[in-house]
């Protein structure tokens, strides 16, 4: 039965990522919100932490916070997958349970 | 009623801010009201626990003695994560209740046993 | 699909009470339910009466109050948080103050729980 | 010395209002002079009023209240902060809400500006 | 009266939070009231500077205008450290302004060559 | 003309401090308020980053603010500065400005 992690703060500035990653479960997901949207950006430190998380298909990024930050797709991580308020809606469905890290 | 069972992770510091205090105020009304519930202290909510908590200087209400309140309702378990002891050059003896010390993969299945997550 | 929504943090100072606003909308317009939404820490501070944004930037409060009166929500302040912050009785549209108990009924009747913020 | 303080968190969310409170008490007690004690961004939700914490921990709306009572202090609020958060006109005692011209002008007066959290 | 200089330190990404938005509105009144202010964007705030920034299905106001409002004032200067491009990817043709990108050793000189520092 | 930093959040959650110490000037001072106190416990990462500061005698720590926390002396890095609130205000004229990170 797996978790939705919701991640909504930058883990530039937070540890609030690298505490979600240790507890994980391998069949869990993962949602990047409002200013935790920058973990997008290929070629970063941030992309490295969560490269194996990517490979499993489930590491969800909310579209419009990208937007609104003015990230392109060319900067994005390859394999990360793009939400609107709806599929994060569906997503909360598709798992079984949330938890949020600030 | 169905009752449901319930996580709190406590991520905080005391004193900091409220959110440790009223974390513990949820945890205790949705015990009172027949949920199950359990606590896991991770992170800087590992010090939430410290024994000798002196908060007289900064004029603010003592945390310890609500964790006393624990036997008056029926809290399912009391986790801390080792790791987040380790990190703070913390040991079980600087704590002040007994409680369940789990390493990070079996928080990870003391999740994936719970309905409802509840962050602070 | 059952649902609360948890609101933890205060409007502007964090974008959490408009992610929150946003998918209520969406969790309403796929047909499912929402049983609650809860503010708790900070996020009483939702219900304060007669905020007056800057004319070019979105009202967080007012969004809330349509929300509720267009699909007859329950939006439930914790009576406690609210007391000590000196959020008072007059609240804005569409908002109570009530009980912890209140909130762990919603969670009897609810599938999922989800938290915004803290 | 000359004084400025701002205080920039909520009270209760974060103890930057409390510690920031008893800074301002030790340095008049030295003698320093404090020109204004500045809220802004959440800050300005320490001037609401009637709040009542839980009996056994403090309340750190009143603890403004009476340092700005015996020293005779301006404690400001930063009116378009307030406005946008829905602070109304009637704030806890002690406090004004004014422009950032105000506080302005206690930087021009100040030897020392210091910042309570964001 | 005396004018001082001031410098705002803006480390927040932008919507996330009001801090960015009413940080420079705090840093314009200080510059319409004659002090001598400069901005350094570091950590997240160099997203503030991000082109192309779309808030409409956030619902929030675009803060990118705001930024052609320098003109009206009296900015001294721009800054932004190389460091925090670098951790996220960014390069100066991502900012949607002329600034002055400077190391960390130079930003260490910039905050001793003012008298108030503002932080948000 | 040094300045005096304060750290007011916990480096085990947040950033800060390593931003911090990248624009820090070798005059400057540090004191570590609040959440941030934990940052005196000897042997953890934190008091590795730190190490080199504590050495110019310029780091600091407020006191009310580790009793608060239950945090024992014999536990504390050595070579740290206790300052009560008087210490605080007077090490803020020591100083010629002071800089907030949260």
């Amino acid at each position: 039965m797996p978790t939705l992690h919701i991640i909504n703060t930058s883990p530039n500035m937070r540890t609030a990522l690298q505490s979600c990653l240790r507890v994980m479960h391998e069949d869990d997901g993962i949602i990047f919100i409002e200013d935790a949207v920058i973990s997008v950006k290929k070629d970063t430190p941030i992309a490295e932490l969560i490269k194996e998380k990517i490979l499993t298909g489930k590491c969800f990024f909310l579209k419009p916070d990208l937007e609104a930050r003015g990230i392109k797709e060319e900067s994005m991580t390859q394999g990360i997958k793009l939400v609107d308020y709806n599929g994060f809606v569906k997503l909360t469905i598709e798992f079984y349970r949330t938890q949020t890290w600030s | 009623m169905e009752q449901k069972t319930c996580l709190f992770i406590n991520r905080r510091s005391p004193y900091g801010s409220t959110h440790a205090s009223e974390a513990l105020d949820m945890a205790f009304a949705l015990s009172a009201f027949e949920h199950r519930v359990s606590l896991i202290f991770m992170d800087d909510g590992v010090l939430q626990l410290m024994r000798d908590q002196q908060t007289e200087t900064i004029g603010m209400k003592n945390m310890s003695p609500s964790f006393k309140a624990w036997e008056d309702y029926e809290i399912q378990h009391l986790y801390v994560e080792q790791a987040s002891l380790e990190t703070r050059g913390m040991q079980a003896s600087d704590l002040l209740l007994d409680v369940e010390i789990i390493d990070s993969q079996q928080l990870a299945k003391v999740i994936q046993s719970h309905q409802f997550i509840f962050n602070n | 699909m059952k649902f609360t929504i948890i609101v933890n943090n205060a409007p502007y100072l964090s974008q959490s009470s408009d992610t929150a606003c946003k998918f209520a909308q969406a969790l309403l317009e796929q047909g499912h339910e929402l049983v609650q939404v809860f503010f708790y820490f900070d996020g009483v501070l939702n219900a304060l009466d007669n905020s007056e944004p800057p004319q070019d930037d979105r009202d967080v409060i007012e969004n809330w109050s349509k929300l509720a009166e267009e699909n007859e929500l329950d939006l439930i302040i914790c009576s406690s948080a609210a007391l000590r912050r000196g959020v008072s009785d007059k609240l804005a549209v569409g908002f109570k103050s009530d009980s912890l108990g209140r909130f762990s009924k919603a969670v009897t009747l609810s599938d999922r729980v989800i938290s915004f913020g803290t």
